[in-house]
């Protein structure tokens, strides 16, 4: 790594930092609604996996899914106004927070049923061994998704089709306010993975250097036709599981403990040089730009409330 | 005894009551312990309990409800708690192959003494995955008995109905209603599974509706009374079995109907209603009936579509008016 | 061009022709592969179309319903066989909340071309946990089209109906069915989904049904001559969308209405019909409709039960004889 | 082990075959209808693990439990009134081949959806361990169940909470039509059971005295309060997976080499002084006895149709 791409990465989880304070600070103000789950803490994940991928691979992400939008290259402006339900949203307004979807750069949600979408990112490296397409299809999740029956399904089937899938699990240690000790009979994540003889390994999320490496290594390997990979990333929400939790399971000083990891003082650490300056203040205009763009946004006319449960409803 | 409370706390006491009750009762599912419920029902429930009778379950749906069969087979009282039914489809084998099941396929040997509670409906703004109404889709399923407390009287005591039924009951606690105040009267006989109540008595026409939508028809009613439509409320309180009776005595007086239910229009248990009514009361009828549904899309995220798509007061008051006009 | 053949050649012809003319279908499903499917209606297949074409997929119905959805999101066109009904509410989920969503939660950018087959129906004596029939029930969930081909022709064509469709289609084919025989014609445009189809006019009732029922329909409309009874018999093709119009129609023609369905009575897909006539056809009725549907128990084992269970061409005789005296 | 117990074990597994081999008479003479599963071949996994049972414990059993349900002790002439739809039967008929319940013995069925009785046994275990009663429950189901979600569930919640199950799978090799290796990304099963941290292992399932003796130490195991186990026994089904099957997937040759592992045989190699002939003619009677029973048996009173759908309808 060389400064030039660690001032990439710092400002990238710089803009996920600052615009998700934006969200909670237009959360009180009712600008935005319904859950909202931040993913303030675990931005190096969403850094370093995305600079890894290409254009060509596809992303299926979770509820918590922000980070991850900003990082594959979302406008902005669009994830905004999909906050606010406009009809300029990434997803017209009608997904919301949870829902994050945009053709352009292969995001494919933004699913709230947590397991839901693993089994659609195996499909979907199905259809690219099918079709003979060297795209590699990216399929995050939390720990507690481990637990579902679909997280077993999904794996055994990519194991056994060698399908060229990456499964990113994000383990912050809690799922909503069940800690992982009372979830899981084995803790370790990337050993349970093991044993669906998906290669597997344990990687410290909080280092955007680490994540992006485990990544760049792991795709090319699957591009090389070698089958799923899995990476446990070790990680922490600073925040609270949505804006509706009392986060009465755990220690304010395990939220302090962990906040000395801060993927953003981290880096920083490593790399002095970094022109934090600079990126606050061209962050601070671009998230203004993004709630300005939102506000002035389109409400969708309620005849067309119906509209895109089937194709043939859908304006062109 | 009466006291004042939101729906929440009914819901508390009925739980808390029954826990101490009997010591067989056990509560299980997501959250319910060291966060205290999605919902905040069981905050606190873990310390005063412990966690043999509160307990936290992985995300493993259809394992933790079959573990509340299994152990209800094996003598304990659990209350299974879903958090959402948006996520219950992912147990719903078990709870209709098995729950709904085993009585009968074991030629009666083996009940299933289970009740699982879950919050229901839109309204929140939680979009297309998250504000299902599936209640009345619940009703379908023979062996099963579905409730929809919709008072403060009813979140406190169908708890306790509930536990005291030895066959699965489903419990759907509208999510919107949990920071609703009513008054609980703990003296009162409560009114069993299976009979619907009479909320608002009225001659000119028979609102059939259950849940948070009760309160809008209410709401609705009153709306109507200047108008000079004194319209009949009735809380139908339990989806299966439905109170045929009431119903039909209802219709018999009112001659005209109008049912309420957030749930999808087609396959509704609007519709069943209608069915029914149409089997049972048919002559009675002086106008068709009408329903008032949720619209038949995955809720949208703004508030304005979201509005736009469920039954509200307004659009009540514009039904039953148009009800009225027509003979 | 047309041949005898049974209803399974004539689904086994609807998939290899489907195969044959586009690269990007596949079928996918437990034991579609060497077992030649639980219903041999893929019997060879494997052979013909070699292992990447049809898939074996391990009991995992919920994963390899997603894979197909996530399949269908990367541009394939995926079969995937549920084996039979009962089976799929372990993949309930994924059908519901991605398959019927996706679309309209991402504002109209994602479309998931998927056709989901499945065998439904009892009358095997296949007990509690095999007998379901969930189509009806299916038909509660916006963003699905829910087929039940019921002739020969409709098993062929249906296949190449659902995938030509954008969106996600579930096709019940009546396990009752497999082995019946009747007439293909291969040259005749397929009627197109959505639309009902008239199976005998009549004048007197109408005798509004789908599926193994069609044909306990037309038995019971046949015996119903010699009594002055002249039965217009529908069959319904699509349970999802519902044909409105031609239902209408034939109550417009009759005023009296029998629906017959194999689901379970509370919450059938006759109620459903029963609420739309209701709305869109009251004063057309002379007599209250009637519905003959499946008793609300889990299918018992023995004969003599499982009949009495289940509609039959006698019973629709008597129901339709009750509806005539009636006014 | 002595030749008393040989005794026993045979006689049992002699009961199981002959029983089964009766019932396929009597399908082909449609006394019998809808799916009949037959468990011919590996008897051996039901004579040694019931053997080894006390009558406080419990069983969750399969579609294909006429073995067990023999082994368990449930009186033949019930189980052939209930293979006829009898009232007198063990389930009083509504449940037929795939539906074998009895109180008494507590045997739960006969469930026929593939891995839905495991979630229904670690419930049940955790009766026992909320209530003190130092009971076993075990769980029974094949190789097909294993990819299955439920699977992936029960386990992880059997082990989180230490319960005492005994997990026994039926390995045979086939899951209807379709072969392990097409199903599992890893084919050793008691590898992918310990990965939740169960104690587990692979068991020859075609010899009725190591079948025994796992069981034996696992139960004394369990009660200690040592928390679940898992087995998988090796075997193999000589018949068809039901009455409807071509068996088109798999070699004559295979079945054949599998015949000579027969567990009769296996244990009359061993114990030469089995005394064959005498159980033959008992066995045969019994079997008699019970078709008997079932011939004249009643047919349940259509106007009882509806019962047993709420308790409140069961007859008393
Ligand atoms: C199937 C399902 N069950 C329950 C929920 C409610 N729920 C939402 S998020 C969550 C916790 C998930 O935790 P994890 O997978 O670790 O992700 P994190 O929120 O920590 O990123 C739960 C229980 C859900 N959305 N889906
Ligand atoms: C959930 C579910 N899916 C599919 C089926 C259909 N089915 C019945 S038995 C079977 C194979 C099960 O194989 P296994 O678990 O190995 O048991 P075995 O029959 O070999 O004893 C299948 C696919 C079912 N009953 N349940
Ligand atoms: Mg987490
Ligand atoms: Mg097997």
């Amino acid at each position: 790594m060389d400064l030039t791409l660690a001032n990439e990465f710092y400002r990238k989880m710089l803009l996920i930092r600052r615009f998700e304070e934006k969200c909670v600070e237009l959360y009180s103000k009712e600008k935005i609604r319904g859950f909202l789950h931040l993913y303030i803490g675990e931005e190096a994940i969403a850094v370093g996996l995305m600079h890894a991928l290409s254009p060509e691979d596809a992303v299926f992400a979770t509820y918590r899914e922000h980070g991850q939008a900003l990082a594959r290259g979302i406008d902005p402006k669009k994830i905004m106004a999909e906050m606010y339900g406009k009809v300029e949203g990434c997803s017209r307004g009608r997904g919301g927070s949870m829902h994050l979807f945009d053709a352009e750069t292969r995001f494919y949600g933004g699913s709230a049923i947590v397991a839901g979408g693993l089994p659609l990112a195996v499909g979907m490296a199905l259809s690219d061994k099918m079709m003979n397409r060297n795209r590699v299809t990216v399929c995050i999740f939390g720990d507690g998704a481990v637990a579902e029956g679909e997280f077993h399904e999904s794996l055994n089937l990519a194991a056994l089709w060698h399908l060229p899938v990456l499964f990113v699990c994000e383990n912050n240690l809690y799922a909503m306010g069940t800690a992982l000790k009372f979830t899981e009979s084995e803790t370790n994540i990337s050993l349970k993975a093991a044993s669906y003889r998906i290669h597997s390994q344990q990687v410290d999320g909080m280092d955007v250097e680490a994540v992006s490496k485990s990544v760049q290594q792991a795709v090319s390997e699957i591009r090389l036709g070698n089958g799923p990979m899995f990476f446990e990333y070790l990680t922490y929400r600073f925040r609270a599981h949505s804006m509706f939790d009392a986060e009465l399971y755990r220690d304010k000083a395990e939220v302090e403990e962990w906040k000395k990891k801060d993927p953003l003082i981290l880096l920083h650490q490593r790399w002095k040089d970094i022109n934090i300056n600079k990126y606050e203040t061209e962050i601070a205009d671009i998230i203004d730009e993004a709630v300005t763009f939102a506000e002035n946004g389109t409400l969708e006319s309620i005849e067309d409330l119906e509209k895109f449960l089937y194709s043939d409803e859908v304006a062109q | 005894m009466s006291s004042i409370m939101t729906y929440r706390e009914a819901v508390r006491l009925g739980l808390r009551e029954a826990m101490e009750k009997d010591e067989r009762v056990f509560l299980m599912g997501e959250d319910v312990g060291h966060y205290g419920g999605s919902y905040a029902v069981s905050m606190g429930f873990l310390e005063d309990f412990g966690p043999q009778r509160i307990i936290d379950t992985p995300l493993s749906e259809s394992a933790f409800t079959g573990a509340g069969i299994g152990a209800a087979l094996g003598g304990m009282r659990p209350i299974v708690e879903l958090m959402t039914v948006n996520f219950s489809l992912l147990a719903l084998d078990q709870i209709m192959n098995n729950a709904a099941t085993l009585l009968h396929m074991s030629g009666g040997q083996f009940n299933v003494p289970l009740v699982i509670r879950m919050a229901t409906g839109g309204g929140k703004q939680l979009a297309a995955q998250h504000s299902h109404s599936l209640e009345g889709w619940y009703a379908h399923i023979p062996g099963l008995k579905v409730l929809t407390p919709a008072t403060i009287q009813d979140a406190h005591n169908m708890i306790g109905l509930a536990l005291a039924d030895p066959d699965p009951v489903l419990i759907f606690e509208s999510a919107m209603l949990y920071n609703s105040k009513g008054v609980l009267d703990t003296q009162a006989l409560p009114l069993p599974i299976g009979k619907a109540r009479i909320q608002r008595a009225g001659k000119d026409l028979t609102i059939l509706t259950y849940g948070s939508s009760l309160f809008k028809a209410l709401e609705a009613a009153k709306t109507l009374i200047p108008e000079g439509i004194d319209a009949e409320v009735i809380d139908l309180r339990s989806l299966r079995p439905l109170d045929d009776e009431t119903i039909m005595k209802s219709v018999a007086k009112t001659h005209r109907v109008l049912i309420v239910d957030e749930g999808w229009k087609s396959g509704s248990i609007s519709a069943e209603i209608m069915a029914r009514i149409n089997e049972q009361a048919f002559f009675e009828l002086d106008a068709p009936m009408a329903r008032l549904c949720t619209a038949e899309i995955p809720l949208p995220y703004p508030k304005h579509l979201e509005d736009a798509a469920l039954p509200h007061a307004d659009k009540i008051v514009a039904m039953a008016k148009k009800l009225m006009e027509k003979s």
